[in-house]
């Protein structure tokens, strides 16, 4: 088994590679593989608490709750948070709050990176 | 490098894409990317297909989420779930782009 | 005195929300009153790219859980808005006619109107107040 | 003297088309016009508290004050708000926390309306 | 009708602007936009400007922004700040759409 | 043991604000050995209408009250950062060598590299072990 370490950058709402994302996780996660996930970006409104639930909108914190039992390690970006005002009280319990210095530490030990860099 | 790339967007500078090299080639389209695999605009295949060598891919969650079905994908593109892109990945390509 | 918006849409479904907002803030028109006691009429306008979002069957719900464009246009049929697709891009694309979204699945009376883009463009041109591209 | 009223539907961060809204907004109102802006989508971030300054990102709370001043209106969705964590108590004074119909009313009743429906 | 289009991406489908048609048309150039107005691509200036009878602008404050000064700019495009820009949509058009 | 990481950036910059967080995640390469007790050594590289955000005296910081891309890409330099530029790119849009930000304007000893699309390739090919687009 080994270790995959994605990125995503895009925001919750309407960009679907955030659900794209979490689902890759997932399946790898199901497989048995280690995987990190990193929200950067427009990516870090998912790590705020209180999103309402709307049949328009994707609505991923269940499954980020449901990854992290699988053990899949989700980190996101103190900067691009707090520029946001996302602050660290704000953020999903055992998301980590972090530096983008996680991320690429993470990347660099993965067997398999793929970072989503697009809106 | 074993390279797998993944498309996400109907529009954009395909250049890069098309200049890319690498011993082994896959191409993933996902999200928005699936309309490549699917639509003929005036007639043609889209240019996205066109990379000789490589081993094309569609994402079967992405295309029904946008209303097509397997049996429309072009006849050079394999239908995948999520599942599979998983083992892909995971097995056949060392590195992954996301264009 | 009615108002006029038209609500142009361009690009595909899914990639952005904004194509999805354009068919919530259509609909919002029938109770901006609520604001200005005057009615506001929307008409909704696919054009380019975004005749995509008109293809019907799209399995946004069991797949990611969230309400598919189709849905929503279907429901907008049923409320009798006017909803124009453009023909010379369904064409481009090879999009036939029979794979848009039927708002009499819903009971509506009303169909999406396939429409040249000089149509299209009168709506522009006469038939709005004020334009909003999505 | 007129009415505009500009929608806008692109995130805070990254995209400056909402520093473009915002400026055009300023331009506008200096000019003695009578200006509405709306918040949609991911701009509705621009409404949330808390924001921090950083160098790398636009900041553009202290600019939306300043057009409050001027007379500008500001109302920002709800619904996209709430899909996005940010509640009525989460956002920032006199920015009107409200539907859609409330946009598409002011600009039923503008002389121009300049709608920026992209990221 | 007089429209006044904003353009504000480099690439994209262009399809539905060289398609638009009005009694008076001005295209405003902002945001990434401004690239066509300066880029010649393999030494042609950029297809955005070939719309016939349009007037163009280019907001300098982008320009600028970009690295980019007011002598580099087509001659076809007229270099406009955000006061004109708001004078110009008050004034000389009755609707507008950001494409 | 050295991890490389390479940074590609094929948009131009300020549509969205992803190409600075290429800059701003490479720089990070710098002190991710406070995770793993390993080096990670960024490369840099602008391809497509990337190099657009490599033209210099960009206003960013004046008129939007945002650090601009070309200062930093010069603080970059003076961190000697490995920075790649593709030629044909340049050549395709038009953009001359003087033209790119100049890092000796901050004391930099570098410069950016202005290379082959080739020598690009074959930095994803050999020089790195995994690639970051943007």
């Amino acid at each position: 088994m080994g270790t995959l370490t994605i990125g995503v950058f895009s925001s919750l709402i309407g960009s679907m590679n955030l659900d794209f994302a979490v689902k890759l996780s997932e399946a790898a996660a199901d497989k048995g593989h280690n995987v990190n996930l990193w929200l950067s970006g427009n990516a870090t409104i998912l790590a705020q608490k209180g999103q309402k639930e709307f049949l328009d909108y994707s609505y991923l914190i269940e499954k980020i709750k449901s990854l992290q039992e699988k053990g899949v390690q989700v980190g996101a970006c103190e900067a691009c948070s707090e520029g946001r005002g996302i602050h660290a009280g704000d953020v999903i319990e055992d998301i980590t709050f972090i530096g983008m210095d996680w991320y690429v530490a993470k990347a660099a030990k993965s067997d398999r990176v793929l970072h989503i860099g697009v809106e | 490098m074993k390279l797998g790339v993944f498309y996400s967007e109907l529009r954009g500078n395909h250049d890069v894409l098309f200049r890319l090299k690498a011993e082994k080639l896959g191409i993933f389209l996902v999200s928005n990317g699936i309309y490549h695999a699917i639509i003929k605009e005036k007639g043609e295949p889209s240019p996205v297909l066109q990379k000789q060598g490589a081993d094309y891919y569609v994402l079967s969650e992405d295309l029904q989420t946008r209303g097509f079905s397997t049996d429309e994908v072009d006849s050079n593109v394999k239908v995948v779930t999520y599942s599979d892109i998983a083992d892909h990945i995971m097995n056949d390509y060392d590195k992954l782009a996301w264009l | 005195m009615s108002n006029k918006i038209l609500f142009v849409v361009q690009r595909p479904p899914y990639k952005s929300e904004n194509p999805k907002l354009a068919i919530t803030h259509a609909m919002s028109c029938y109770t901006a009153d609520m604001h200005i006691d005057e009615e506001v009429e929307p008409t909704l306008a696919y054009v380019g790219d975004g005749v995509l979002n008109c293809i019907k069957d799209q399995k946004a719900e069991e797949i990611y859980g969230i309400v598919s464009t189709d849905q929503h246009l279907k429901i907008q049929l049923t409320g009798d808005m006017k909803i124009l697709v453009c023909k010379e891009d369904m064409e481009r694309l090879g999009i036939q006619e029979e794979r848009l979204v039927d708002g009499r699945d819903l009971g509506a009376d009303m169909d999406l109107n396939v429409v040249t883009f000089e149509e299209i463009l009168k709506e522009m041109d006469e038939g709005c107040d004020h334009l909003m591209f999505f």
